[in-house]
């Protein structure tokens, strides 16, 4: 009953290696956004404007509580109904990111709720601003912490670009499965798709546990 | 063949199905419904089957599923085309039927095939991933710039509401269905505005090794196929005359399509 | 057709799919936190066969994606002999995905609990099997909650994807009936909102209420 | 945590003292911990608090600190409101840019050293001179340099926190504390894991900067011989209140409470 | 970190020592922290270590309580090996179910205390008792209060360490390293954040514990008062080595050793 062809493999690869290409490109653009995004999200909710402090955690919650596949179809399909007129890729790569960001804002926000309190009162004492006791003291220890959480998203999000089939993105799923329809074999491009994944990912796991192994030494933990 | 196999145990003949208009779809009781399905339970009552169980399943999920033993046959509307002949059977012709284009109500921009749309760069045409007319498009001449290639009609229409899309290369059967959906704000074009070679045949899908149950499905078919009985079950989908695959053989359409 | 006769019509099924989508949550969430802790403490290990299971399933599970996942459950699994119902296949699935990420948030949240607590509790000898639970794992959870709060809510949306499987839970349900009516808007508005209130309302409140409860229990407030 | 300050205190003297409570309340919860607390102390001045444990004495660094806020009365430094800001005539809880302009006279070390784990010890006392001060690299550099030279740290300077013993993190972390040359310092039993030897070291180095640069200092301790050796006024405090203070001679010599004389006694024992 | 011990060290004497140190090296990267440390403690007896600041103390009582491994030599413990077991024959680096089998023997208070923060004052010391020792709660409990009782700590029984004072926190950490009333009990500078009051009070409970139970007491203090009070001998660090050791009246009253006399004049002077 089994039956993989390798033939075919050969015959769909190229189509399979171009759409890599493309989910890289917006996992990786994606993720940058996200990154930083995330910081500001998880700042402004601990700042000292309680108003900021609300709608960005209403905003957090509202994205990260919706599928980002319906908040992709929003951008892209609404979006011009209110002058907002993105390309394919800006608009999936501002969904991705944005959707990410929420994410992350709750990794930074557990890591930095992380770091013992005694560390914010040797700030205090020194006299240093909120935004230096972050920047110098707080962050640095909260990132060992927030790490494997950073990981994970990092791994995560390449699963998470086939939401862009939606607008026409031709990433690595959204193109197997039209490889599937053509020609009514599933078996060998989903698969490939899995290990495609796995060869990103397993990199990008490994680049992670250096990394922890690298700022665990640095705090001389 | 394994179907044979059950029959005889006396268990139902599954048939697996995705929602699509016009071929294949549940009513709101579950049951098939669509011409295809229509013609596939007629087909089996001439063969004096009626014990039948209708599973609804995703698009994707019909060829692993026949190939994992969920269900027997697929129904809901599959275009035999040269590739698929390779990795499932399908039993003889049941429709033809051509492509058309769908496009905003009064048809602004004149698009009708895909010459108009090649002609004018600034426009942008929908089609479904992985289906026959991305190919069509292609041979045509129209590269990957003017080309939308979304998921579903669910898409398709959001890409054309929003203007991201000028005009949508659908089934007929679906192009009609959908305008009619639509409350005038789309209009189908005429099929025949496209190339001949665009026409397509749609089977009903079985597992190579039902060969045996496959034989004699068709000697049934070619009994059913065109009757009084059938044209009458047909009407509610606007299946004509014309839609009759006539003399056209599943090996032909394999070779051909 | 407006909202209000849209749902008129199509609220039996929409709440039955909702029903089939909290069973799923719940037990792929039970699955989910299960192997969490089982594989992070495994990647913990100091055997190195149990290590490199752990870590194999990690990122196995993390590595190709959950449609790929489902996909092989329900499609090839039954070529070797092993078929599986869709009901019991998707949540499966989904647990075990959830669990390769959990696992690595457990292991990172044990990480952060300070050097001292773990000599402390050897200094009074509690066996290995206990440190970890009574000592180590409370601290952990406290680190840890808010990147579980993230993951409760990812695994909510990750039931979506048991719809391709044809499980007839919310995300199924709309997609058949917008397969039937076209009316994008008022059923993937409604599902929206759906899974909205149930993340905002259910999980997002429980997990923020777990946290207090922890760090009062840990008499940080 | 709203007063109202109808009178607002005045306070006199010249110069004015350079920290100043006045009728300063605290409670955690129902735990009245601080009742009333008045006390002055001069600019300049050396006052050690002792006192048995749990009576408030790190409670009385924190508030100046302005780590815990206070439910009643006023905290001034150098004769100007610390806790509070004046505002349409009255005294109002300070906001956090008030606090943050105040407290740059006021410098902490810590019980428990609270060290900056992912610097090392030259770092960990750079950090404050070059972030909040302004300083040059080089010139923190240097300053560091001659701190832990002092408190004899010179050659651990590039570990990190986790790999110095504790009476090395205590030595950092009051070297920390006076590289940034506050007005007011405040010692919370910073000479707790320091062996007598070193003790003496530090002393010295304090005493040094004290002449020097004219840091009034506020010290916690349990050890009697540091708080006879360094300071110029003793206060024992005992159930919220200061119950006696004066010269180091007097408290240790000659103390008039009863509650005094005890606590002392089991100190002579315990010696 | 293979050794080979081809002459497994003996140890004589009738009773064996409770714990005895033979040759053991420690080093941390190229630190040589102790060298070639040989220690033999009786059973019943108090032993105190004194000695500067970064001298190994802490090591010492640490590798006991096997946190760190050591580089060389073994640790005894009632006369069997501890960082070591038999195999073949020979000694051999013991493995994790070996350390925990002669580890019920240790218990060990810290400086920093390390209580855990999630449970209160009383389950940080019913903690060990249940869960190891099996005892039943009601008597675990009444165990622990007592002790909770004996160093002044009873009415705070149900706080968390988050809301204790620096000194109370250390008597919790004291209540629950005596409540798993261990062989030997290994104690480092507790006494440092006690007022002098407290610390007669805690001198007289380990004190009673120490007779009623036989325990064997190591102990690290800055406070001289407090090793004098408390120790049948007095083992003086310096440099990786024991300098010297002996009675308390010996070595306080007359120092043999030249770093000995340097070291006692500074704290005299400090006091
Ligand atoms: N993890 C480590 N890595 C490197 N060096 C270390 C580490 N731990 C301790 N040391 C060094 O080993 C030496 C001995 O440390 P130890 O903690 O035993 O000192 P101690 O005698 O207890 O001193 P103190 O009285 O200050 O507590 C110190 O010089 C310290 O810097
Ligand atoms: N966050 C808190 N919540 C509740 N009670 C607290 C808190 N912090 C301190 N306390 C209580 O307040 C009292 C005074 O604490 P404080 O730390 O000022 O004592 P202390 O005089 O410094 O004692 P020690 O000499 O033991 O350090 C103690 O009884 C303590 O239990
Ligand atoms: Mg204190
Ligand atoms: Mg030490």
């Amino acid at each position: 009953m089994f039956d993989w062809k390798w033939d075919f493999v050969w015959e769909i690869m190229p189509r399979l290696l171009v759409a890599t290409g493309n989910t890289l490109l917006a996992a990786g653009a994606g993720y940058a956004i996200a990154i930083v995004l995330g910081l500001v999200f998880a700042l402004a909710q601990r700042g000292p404007s309680r108003l900021l402090a609300f709608v960005v955690r209403e905003l957090v919650e509202f994205i990260r509580s919706t599928p980002l596949l319906l908040q992709v179809f929003f951008v892209f399909f609404v979006g011009p109904q209110f002058g907002i007129r993105l390309s394919p890729w800006t608009s999936g790569m501002i969904a991705i990111g944005l959707h990410y960001a929420c994410y992350l804002s709750e990794v930074y926000r557990g890591g930095i709720e992380s770091v013992p309190r005694g560390q914010w009162e040797a700030s205090t004492a020194l006299n240093m601003s909120t935004i230096q006791t972050y920047r110098r003291v707080i962050i640095p220890q909260a990132i060992p912490s927030s790490l494997t959480g950073m990981g994970n998203y990092l791994v995560g999000i390449f699963k998470d670009t086939p939401m862009l089939s939606v607008i026409g993105v031709a990433e690595l799923v959204h193109t197997a499965n039209a490889i599937g329809s053509e020609h009514y074999r599933f078996l060998e491009p989903l698969t490939l798709v899995g290990l495609i994944f796995l060869a990103i990912s397993l990199p990008a796991a490994g680049l992670i546990r250096l990394l922890e192994g690298y700022v665990r030494r640095k705090l001389g933990m | 063949g394994p179907l044979n196999d059950r029959i005889a145990a006396g268990e139902p003949i599954r048939i697996g199905f995705a929602n699509i208009p016009v071929f294949g779809y549940p009513d709101d009781n579950g049951d098939p419904k669509g011409f295809a399905n229509e013609i596939t339970l007629g087909i089996l009552n001439e063969m004096g089957l009626t014990d039948i169980e209708a599973v609804v399943t995703d698009w994707g999920g019909l060829i692993p599923g026949l190939m994992a033993n969920r269900y027997d046959i697929i129904t809901g509307g599959q275009y035999i085309l040269g590739a698929r002949c390779e990795n499932i059977s399908f039993s003889e012709p049941i429709a033809q039927t051509g492509d058309s284009f769908l496009v905003p109500a009064g048809n602004p921009l004149g698009l009708t095939n895909y010459q108009d749309i090649l002609n004018n760069p600034d426009t942008m045409l929908a089609l479904y991933s992985g289906a026959n007319t991305v190919g069509a498009a292609r041979q045509e001449g129209l590269t990957d710039a003017q080309l939308m290639q979304l998921p579903g009609p669910t898409e398709v229409l959001a890409a054309l509401r929003a203007g991201r899309a000028d005009a949508a290369a659908l089934t007929s059967f679906e192009s009609f269905y959908l305008a009619a959906e639509s409350d005038g704000a789309f209009e189908a074009q005429d099929p025949s505005a496209l190339p001949d070679w665009t026409l397509n045949w749609v089977g009903i899908g079985f597992r190579d090794e039902d060969v045996d149950f496959r034989a004699e499905f068709n000697e049934a078919h070619a009994r059913y196929m065109g009757s009084d009985e059938m044209m009458a079950a047909m009407e509610q989908y606007g299946y004509v005359e014309s839609n009759l695959p006539g003399a056209t053989t599943t090996e032909w359409a394999c070779a051909n399509r | 057709m407006t909202i209000v006769e849209f749902l008129s019509t199509y609220w039996p099924r929409l709440l039955t799919g909702t029903g089939v989508t909290i069973v799923q949550f719940f037990l792929a969430a039970f699955l989910g936190v299960a192997i969490s802790l089982v594989m992070g403490l495994l990647k913990l290990s100091p055997n190195r066969m149990l290590r490199g299971f752990a870590i194999s399933y990690i990122e196995f599970f993390r590595g190709t994606s959950l449609l790929v996942q489902l996909f092989w459950i329900f499609y090839v699994l039954p070529l070797f002999g092993v078929s599986i119902d869709k009901f019991t296949a998707g949540y499966v699935a989904v647990g075990m995905n959830i669990g390769g990420y959990g696992a690595e948030l457990v292991r990172g949240g044990i990480l952060s609990v300070r050097k001292g607590q773990w000599e402390a509790a050897l200094a009074i000898n509690l066996s290995p099997a206990k440190r970890m639970w009574r000592i180590i794992l409370p601290q952990a959870l406290v680190n840890m909650l808010p990147a579980w709060g993230n993951l409760m809510i990812e695994l909510l949306k990750a039931t979506a994807l048991v719809a391709l499987i044809s499980v007839p839970d919310l995300m199924f349900e709309a997609r058949q009936i917008n397969g039937s009516t076209f009316l994008s808007a008022q059923v993937f508005g409604t599902a929206l909102v759906i899974y909205y209130l149930l993340a905002r309302f259910m999980i997002t409140p429980f997990m923020r209420w777990l946290e207090r409860f922890m760090a009062r229990k840990l008499g940080m407030v | 945590m709203t007063q109202s300050f109808d009178h607002p205190l005045e306070i006199t003297g010249t110069p004015p003292p350079m920290v100043s409570f006045r009728n300063v309340c605290k409670a955690y919860g129902s735990l009245v911990v601080l009742d009333n607390l008045n006390l002055d102390i001069n600019a300049g001045e050396m006052v050690s608090i002792i006192g048995p444990s749990g009576s408030g004495k790190t409670t009385v660094l924190r508030m100046l600190m302005t780590l815990e806020q206070i439910n009643g009365g006023v905290i001034y430094v150098d004769g100007k409101p610390l806790t509070h800001m004046p505002k349409h005539g009255k005294l109002v809880p300070a906001n956090q840019r008030h606090l943050r302009q105040r407290r740059v006279d006021i410098g902490m070390c810590f019980q428990h050293f609270n060290l900056f784990p992912h610097m090392t010890a030259l770092e960990n006392c750079m950090e404050g001179p070059v972030q909040v001060l302004g300083m040059r690299k080089p010139e923190a550099r240097a300053r560091c340099e001659e701190l832990l030279e002092m408190v004899g740290m010179i050659d651990k300077k590039d570990q990190h926190p986790s790999r110095l013993s504790g009476g090395q993190q205590q030595r950092v972390a009051i070297a920390r504390a006076l590289a940034m040359r506050p007005k007011v310092m405040l010692f919370d039993e910073v000479t707790s894991a320091l062996d007598p030897e070193v003790i003496g070291e530090v002393t010295e180095v304090i005493r040094k900067l004290v002449s020097e640069h004219n840091l009034t200092m506020l010290m916690v301790t349990h050890q009697m011989g540091f708080a006879r050796d360094i300071s110029d006024r003793v206060c024992f405090f005992y159930g919220g209140k200061i119950e006696e203070q004066g010269p180091p001679s007097q408290i240790f010599g000659n103390p008039e409470r009863e509650r005094t004389q005890q606590f002392l006694s089991a100190v002579r024992e315990a010696i």
